[in-house]
């Protein structure tokens, strides 16, 4: 794994890195990277398997980290491209030309972050909701009990008591903080 | 070999189907449909009785779980993990712990290390007992259904009397699992283990010693070898294409460095070579269990001292653990921000390749009879598509 | 060809019986199945953790008629809703007490959606007998159960010194205990002035000490004392305390102590409110007084301190050992409240220096908080003999720094922690005077009944300090010299009377002679109530040999008010508790009469 | 198109598709557009047993001898269908087949949670079943949205949608809970109280109300009853 | 030709007893194959219960005109083939309104009812239903081809048109029956009679997998038990003609029910234990095997 990073830094310009496992380590490239990145490690390097592509969303930063996991199985070892993009024009380039799988992944990332992969197959189609209403699901600025609430009726009658402030109530406690 | 996979996905061969001329039909095969394995649907496009065009719909069974799980505690992810597949839903527990344990870095006892092979084996084998029943039912060889099912019945008894649960077995708990065997347990196991030999042997008998079953099913739904990685083809649906893919061999985890087997292989990647393969699995499952009763110790903590689960908090990282589910490769990808909170988990089952952009290719050019047979012999469970 | 016969073998079935299950509607479920809840409810102390952990909100915590709110039981049961559990069974790995189990019933069917909620053990169920369900298994417990140990010094080594012996638990040791807090907050109710422990040991969990301070100084200014010495009643509601170890409340309120510099503490605590032209003057600077003039003195009124004694601090200084409260800590608690302006005017003994009558007309109320500082006496034979002490006596001696002539062998008669105290003193005087111990301690109490910290007992015995049980000390032995030599004492037995109550009679046949070179009677303290004067003392209400006050703390004299031991007993944080209640009657008392003033023709 | 024309337009229509102000049997009133509410061209009608006495209970015992589920897993419940329908538990003894379409069935069993998506097609099944018929509710996300009840993608309240004869407790419930509960369902039949199907009928307005509140993608093609 | 009135309540007392008989033997059948499941099954009597309750439902929907009629084509196709073959050999009460040429017109009526069938799943316009009627009637006319053969042969070898007459021929002995003096044309039919009985590995016209049951798809209610009733009865009548023309007919119900079961087994026996062709691999098979063993068979006689 360190001779392969250290390979890959050679020829692309490579981000922070964190080696997790031995046969598992993170790299966090530029968007330009990624590709020409992708199509080494996989006609090069044996990384012929995408595992996944996913979506984290850092909304403190403003960020969406976008993780591609390859795979080797014959060394096995796996490596997690990330990269970060702008939270607010989430725009990425589409790799189901690489691996036609992609395509699947990229619909959900479209339909459950909102993040866009043009070109990509039915890319603009419902994927696993139907009429959806809201701010992208997966976001975290989405409140799913929030919206749940609002939404859907709950069954009446419940409600429930903290035992401290029981106990306050019950005893005549004053004083302490709540 | 994957020079040629561009080509592929960047041309598309199939003339462009016009629905006006009343040369096609639309037909929808779910999701209400029982020739498909669970809550999901596939649109055809058929001319004649040839499928042209297949599309899958998803997302009827979803819940949001990934959602979900980034507003509960690291212990309150437990208990809906499981849930995330429901007919084999021990491989969640046992990704999410594991990374949750990468991550936090927690030790788990030796022996609950064991009992997690245990339970995944277990977990396999019933999985591909009602894989079984579902390819042969799905060409209306039900009998077949009704034996495995019995036997899964039994080892779902030694679940129940394990886990304390039928099919959500909420056992393996980070930092270990819940108890050990009950008493007795070796013994009902080897019981009910003879039980799905007895029925084993019968099911080959009449599902692959069958001139119907094999001229329905041999030559069909073939996957080409090179489509694998390009496809992202794991497990048995590799495994048939001739590749020994197994990721308890790849990456070997719990105790199977320990324990004696050899991936099962076939060649002609057909829907006959792929049921062949499971059903061998199954064998080797079975032997699997027989070798970790044999050997796995019988005293000692089964649970690692957790903190607090209540308010754990977990530094900041992200990991992605694997298994090999029965229908190829399982795994949790978690990203921990320091929070007692996860950041994000992302579950990846291999149904959500398999189910969709492999089936969406296999799918034009067969047959309509032979489409939810396909769908079968890939052997994918929608819950976990949609998760 | 075989392809063709050989599917022809499933026919053998047909001679063979079906599997199926005869009356599947009367299956049992597996003895470890995870069915319908059910609770111990005499066992379950409403903590809630359940519904804590619980992650589908199917639980909540709902009053129980016949289950009141007292200490370690908030009262509360949990109430499930079948609409929403998953029965993961993580509320039974997580219970405090091991009430919440499973049954393995299975069947619950009615056309009401609304049927599925019910309080287990509460509302009668047909599964509430049943034997087997789902249970922990041994060793598996989701809450920790071992407390963190506290580094303390070794016996030899303290006992060699009046060093405090707990050194307080490191960052991380803090966390680690501070983790252990399932938050239930049932500790509040109990700890007598209420402190807000969860909230202080979540910043200890998140290194935030500052909240801490201020969260302990919302309700107790007396923290530095209270994490040493405080007699954690706390602890005993624990909810952890069912299963295991409680919470250590007390060396976690000290560990935020003793992150925080005193000058931050100081600004922490803020400056007072505006002064309201108020005058209070407060007789004795123990923490009783002294909370009240902090509390008093925070809302703005002008506080003056009368302490008799050297140096304030009252018992807390002159009572406990400095190997258990060292002096520079109950320095910084009264620093504390001294920076917010109250005036201490040590030395200065109402009665002698001052009159009861000049603190009436100089101030607006007068709070008595005096303390027990009179060693009562068991008047045996032979008791007053000079070498017979009395607990205080000495304790005060020696935080006095006054020197007596060390004994070479001592008896303390009591099984308090007063006892304890002095013979613990005692010891360490031995050791630095003589070399070695030899202190009894004897005690009317089985081992076991006794009264006494358990820790305090048992640190006590590997200093070498040996405590002789169930002793009933009879006279002392004095030699014709006039020379005191030591004490006998006579077994207790336990005994059932007639009437079926418990009692105790002295066995003559066990006597035992315990050699003691001094004897110290540590068997209970009174207030020195002489201060007062006659005229007060006729004009006042009595209850027995203590004032009489109302809830409050108010005597029968609008003007007075008495606080801490001298009204309640001997104990820290009650009288931390007191200070805090009387200073907000005098508030209150302030707020209505203020009133009064506005109407210049109400009075006269 | 303006309201008014709208309205003008409506005049020739028949009287139960204009638009009104109905009550719900919570009491909420609340206004119906038949036209663009009902996604269908009529409403059911309610249908009361036709016969009185013996040959009613005659057939309402029929009715609960043999109960033909509509083979549809809705959810995670599904999957301890096939141990019913397997030797087992072989729920054929007691009546109860498996019917691949919604025409020949007559019990709907929701198994489990309903995603926004499913709920949508269970309704048109539901609706496609013929009077009498009946919904049995399994697991605790029928009841109260159970472990999903912070999703954003389940309802939490069956019966908000669907009249249900009865709910299973349990997550989820056990083969042997499912036998006790057809059993249960088979006692109300036989009592004749399983009229859901009328109820449907009678507050077709409320339902379909909250139907729409929660489908907002409502593109089946029209169909008759 | 003198008509005997009174055949016409007998033979609506044969229908009677044939309906009855077909409810019980397919839960029997039912039963049977469900032991090879190793289960139970339903209730020996759960064929009347669903027919009450199919009844009893409330609302019903057509679909026009031909979809009402479906149903009732198909039980008048099977009606028809039973009232006018001979239920009983050398019964006066049971023979039925056969007649000379009557095994031309069961040929025709075992056609009918699928026809009729294929009419009304058409008319509900449901996509399963019409690949289920393309599919079962090329797979029909497929199967027709070596019963066709087979009756050919039969006939030719008995020189008759008529099914008591051919039943006649048969009677003195087992040896006697078609069975063993023409085994081909039995086997030719036998085949056919495989091909007919909506049963694996034939039954990719149902199919509930793939086209959820097919042509009865959108069925229900009252046309639903109609199809029910036709269900019980047409097997039988069916069975009846192969039981006249290859198994010697019968003489008595005993003997009746007993052959009738016993054929209708065969099918169950086969049905169990393999799976469906897909509908042009069936057709293949027929054409493979069965054509030319029906082909055979008249070549030999």
């Amino acid at each position: 794994m360190r001779t392969l990073l250290a390979r890959l830094k050679e020829r692309f310009a490579l981000g922070p890195i964190t080696e997790q496992r031995p046969d598992l380590a993170f790299v966090t490239v530029e968007r330009e990277t990624l590709r020409p990145l992708l199509r080494h490690l996989r006609d090069a390097e044996g990384f012929t398997h995408l595992v996944l592509l996913t979506a984290v969303d850092w909304i403190e930063e403003g960020l969406f980290q976008l993780t591609w996991l390859v795979h080797d199985r014959r060394r096995a070892r796996d490596i997690g491209l990330r990269v970060m993009v702008a939270r607010d024009a989430p725009v990425m380039d589409a790799v189901h030309d690489l691996w036609p799988t992609a395509a699947t992944y990229q619909r959900e990332l479209k339909e459950m972050f909102g993040i866009d992969f043009p070109g990509s197959p039915r890319i603009d189609e419902e994927f696993i909701l139907e009429g959806w209403v809201d701010i992208p699901p997966y976001r975290r600025d989405f409140d799913t009990l929030k919206f749940s609430e609002e939404t859907f009726e709950h069954r009446a009658g419940r409600g429930t008591t903290d035992p401290a402030t029981h106990m306050r109530e019950h005893l005549g406690i004053q004083g302490g903080s709540k | 070999m994957t020079a040629g996979a561009d080509v592929l996905a960047a041309t598309d061969p199939r003339p462009p189907i016009d629905l006006s001329s009343g040369k096609y039909l639309k037909l929808w095969q779910g999701p209400q449909h029982p020739g498909i394995t669970g809550n999901m649907s596939i649109e055809l496009t058929v001319c004649g009785d040839e499928v042209v065009e297949g599309k899958t719909h998803v997302g009827y069974l979803h819940r949001g779980f990934e959602k979900l799980m980034e507003r509960r505690t690291f212990i309150q992810v437990f208990p809906i993990v499981c849930r995330v597949c429901v007919p084999e839903p021990d491989f969640n527990e046992y990704c999410y712990a594991a990374a949750i344990e990468e991550l936090a870095g927690i030790e788990v006892p030796e022996r609950a290390r064991w009992i997690r092979t245990l339970i995944l084996e277990m977990g396999r084998i019933n999985s591909y007992l009602m894989y079984l029943g579902g390819q042969a039912g799905a060409f209306g060889l039900g009998v077949i259904g009704q034996w495995t099912t019995h036997v899964r019945d039994l080892m779902l008894d030694r679940f129940e009397e394990m886990t304390g649960a039928r099919i959500y077995h909420m056992f393996i708990l980070p930092g270990g699992v819940r108890d050990g065997l009950p008493d007795g347990f070796d013994r009902r196991m080897a019981e009910t283990l003879r039980e799905i030999e007895r029925t084993m042997a019968d099911v080959e008998n009449v599902m692959f010693h069958n001139a119907v079953f094999k001229k329905r099913t041999r030559g069909v739904g073939v996957i080409p070898v090179d489509l694998v990685d390009t496809y992202g083809i794991t497990g048995p649906n590799a495994r048939a294409a001739g590749l020994p893919n197994d990721v308890r061999k790849d990456h070997p985890y719990l105790v199977y460095p320990e324990l004696r087997f050899e991936p099962v292989i076939g060649h002609e990647s057909d829907m006959y070579a792929r049921a062949d393969v499971r059903r061998r699995d199954l064998l080797v499952s079975i032997d699997l269990i027989r070798q970790i009763l044999a050997r796995m110790p019988r005293s000692g903590p089964t649970m690692s001292r957790l903190p607090n689960v209540l308010h754990w908090k977990i530094p900041r990282g992200e990991t992605y653990v694997r298994g090999e589910c029965s229908r190829g490769e399982y795994g949790y990808y978690v990203v921990t921000d320091g929070s007692g909170y996860p950041r994000r988990i992302n579950v990846r089952g291999p149904s959500y390749t398999h189910a969709m952009a492999l089936l969406e290719h296999l799918i034009p050019g067969t047959n309509i009879s032979d489409v939810a047979a396909l769908m079968v012999s890939l052997h994918t469970y929608p819950p976990e598509i949609e998760r | 060809m075989r392809d063709v016969l050989s599917p022809f073998l499933a026919w053998k079935n047909l001679f063979r019986e079906p599997v199926s299950i005869a009356d599947p509607l009367n299956r049992e479920a597996a003895p470890r199945y995870r069915g319908f809840h059910k609770n111990d409810v005499s066992k379950c102390i409403g903590c809630g953790t359940c519904e804590t952990i619980c992650q589908n909100g199917a639980i909540d915590m709902v009053p129980v008629a016949g289950f009141e709110p007292k200490d370690g039981d908030s009262g509360l049961r949990p109430r499930i809703d079948y609409g929403r559990c998953c029965w993961c069974a993580l509320c039974v790995d997580v219970c405090t007490t091991g009430s919440l189990t499973m049954s393995n019933a299975y069947k619950w069917i009615d056309a009401d959606p609304d049927a599925f909620r019910f309080v287990p053990g509460v509302d009668a169920k047909s599964w509430d007998e049943a034997e087997d369900g789902y249970r922990r298994a041994d060793g598996h417990h989701l809450t920790i159960r071992e407390r963190v140990p506290m580094q303390e010094l070794a016996p030899e080594v303290r006992v060699g010194g009046f060093d405090e012996i707990v050194a307080g638990y490191d960052v991380a040791l803090a966390k680690l205990e501070a983790d252990r807090c399932v938050s239930c907050g049932l500790c509040i109710a109990a700890c007598p002035t209420h402190m807000s422990i969860p909230q202080y040991i979540e910043a200890v969990r998140d290194g935030d000490y500052r909240r801490g301070v201020r969260l302990l100084y919302e309700t107790n200014p007396f923290s530095n004392t209270c994490g040493r010495v405080c007699t954690h009643v706390c602890e005993t509601a624990c909810a952890l305390r069912n299963e295991g170890d409680p919470i250590a409340i007390r060396w976690l309120k000290r560990h935020i102590m003793d992150q925080v510099s005193q000058d931050e503490v100081r600004e922490i605590i803020g400056a007072p409110a505006p002064a309201t032209g108020r005058k209070i003057a407060i007789v004795g600077a123990g923490p009783a007084g002294l909370t009240a003039a902090f509390d008093l003195a925070k809302a703005g009124h002008a506080v003056t301190v009368f302490e008799a004694a050297e140096k304030p601090g009252g018992m807390l200084r002159y009572g406990i050992p400095e190997y258990r409260l060292p002096y520079d800590m109950l320095d910084r608690d009264i620093d504390a409240i001294t920076s917010l302006g109250v005036e201490i005017r040590s030395d200065c003994r109402v009665g002698r220096d001052v009159a009861m009558a000049e603190l009436h007309e100089g101030h607006d109320a007068v709070v008595l908080a005096i303390g027990l500082h009179v060693g009562r006496s068991l008047r045996m034979p032979g008791s007053e003999h000079p070498q017979v002490r009395k607990a205080v006596d000495l304790l005060r001696s020696i935080g006095e720094g006054m020197s007596f002539d060390v004994p070479r062998t001592a008896v303390v008669i009591g099984g308090g922690n007063v006892a304890m105290d002095i013979a613990r003193s005692l010891a360490r005087l031995q050791k630095l005077t003589h070399g070695e111990v030899k202190v009894t301690v004897t005690t009317r109490k089985e081992p076991g009944h006794i009264v006494a910290d358990p820790e305090e007992v048992r640190e006590c015995g590997e200093e070498g300090v040996v405590i002789a049980y169930a002793r009933g000390p009879q006279r002392l032995v004095i030699e014709e010299d006039g020379r005191l030599t030591g004490l006998l004492t006579w077994r207790i037995v336990p005994k059932i009377d007639d009437k079926g109550r418990s009692a105790t009679i002295c066995d003559e046949g066990d006597a035992v002679v315990h050699p003691a070179d001094m004897v110290v009677e540590a068997t209970g303290q009174a207030a020195d109530v002489g201060l007062l004067g006659e005229a007060l003392t006729e004009e006042l209400a009595w209850n027995r040999d203590r004032l009489a006050v109302d809830a409050d703390g108010r005597t029968s004299l609008p003007w007075l008010w008495a606080v801490g031991d001298c009204i309640n007993g001997p104990d820290v944080v009650h009288a931390v508790a007191d200070g805090h209640r009387t200073a907000a009657a005098i508030e209150r008392a302030f707020a209505e009469t203020s009133i009064e003033r506005t109407r210049p023709d109400a009075r006269r | 198109m303006r309201d008014e024309d709208m309205n003008e337009r409506r005049i020739g229509v028949r009287d139960e598709l204009r638009k009104r102000i109905v009550k719900g049997p919570d009491g909420i009133e609340f206004e119906v557009d038949p036209i663009s509410d009902y996604y269908c061209d009529a409403r059911p009608e309610v249908r009361p047993g036709a016969y009185a006495g013996i040959v009613e209970s005659l057939f309402n015992w029929a009715r609960s001898e043999s109960l033909w589920i509509l083979g549809f897993g809705t959810g995670c419940g599904a999957i301890e269908m096939r141990p019913l329908m397997t030797p087992r538990f072989d729920a054929y003894r007691y009546g109860i087949q498996w019917r691949p379409t919604p025409r020949q069935a007559n019990l709907f069993v929701v198994s489990g949670y309903l995603s926004v998506k499913t709920l949508k097609r269970v309704i048109r099944s539901y609706e496609q079943m013929q009077n009498p018929k009946y919904v049995v509710g399994l697991g605790s996300c029928t009841i109260n949205g159970g472990m999903y009840w912070d999703s954003y993608n389940t309802i939490k309240k069956l019966d908000q949608y669907l009249p249900v004869d009865v709910y299973i407790a349990g997550c989820m419930p056990r083969p042997e809970a499912l036998l006790a509960g057809f059993e249960e369902l088979k006692r109300i039949i036989r009592a004749g109280k399983a009229e859901g199907a009328n109820l449907y009928a009678e507050n077709f307005d409320w339902y379909k109300a909250n139907q729409k509140r929660v489908i907002h993608d409502w593109d089946m093609p029209d169909y008759n009853w | 030709m003198t008509f005997d009135w009174m055949k016409i309540p007998y033979a609506l007392l044969t229908l009677i007893i044939v309906v009855n008989y077909g409810l019980l033997l397919t839960a029997l059948v039912q039963k049977i194959a469900a032991r090879a499941g190793r289960r139970h099954g339903i209730p020996i009597w759960q064929n009347y219960i669903d027919l009450v309750k199919n009844y009893a439902l409330r609302t019903s929907i057509s679909h026009g005109v031909m979809y009402y009629l479906g149903p009732v084509f198909r039980l008048t196709g099977g009606v028809g083939l039973l009232l006018f073959v001979p239920s009983l050999y050398g019964s006066e009460m049971f023979s039925n309104l056969s007649f000379a040429g009557d095994l031309i017109l069961a040929l025709y009526f075992v056609f009918f009812g699928t026809l009729g069938m294929a009419l009304g799943a058409g008319e509900s316009g449901h996509p399963y239903s019409a690949i289920g009627v393309s599919r079962g009637l090329s797979q029909v006319t497929a199967a027709e081809l070596p019963l066709a053969l087979a009756v050919f042969s039969v006939a030719l070898q008995y020189q008759t048109l008529s099914v008591t007459d051919i039943v006649a021929a048969q009677q003195g002995g087992i040896t006697n029956w078609t069975l063993f003096t023409n085994p081909l044309a039995v086997t030719a039919a036998m085949f056919s009679f495989l091909g007919s009985m909506m049963r694996p590995p034939f039954d990719v016209v149902l199919a509930p997998q793939e086209i959820p049951i097919g042509p009865p798809t959108e069925y229900h209610s009252s046309y639903l038990a109609l199809m029910q009733t036709n269900r019980a009865l047409f097997p039988v009548a069916k069975m009846v003609i192969y039981m006249n023309l290859f198994f010697g007919g019968a003489t008595s119900w005993p003997i009746f029910f007993l052959k009738i079961f016993l054929i209708y087994m065969v099918s169950a026996l086969v049905g169990v234990v393999f799976p469906r062709f897909r509908v042009e691999q069936s057709i293949r098979w027929f054409l493979v095997w069965a054509v030319p063993v029906g082909v055979l068979a008249i070549l030999v006689v």
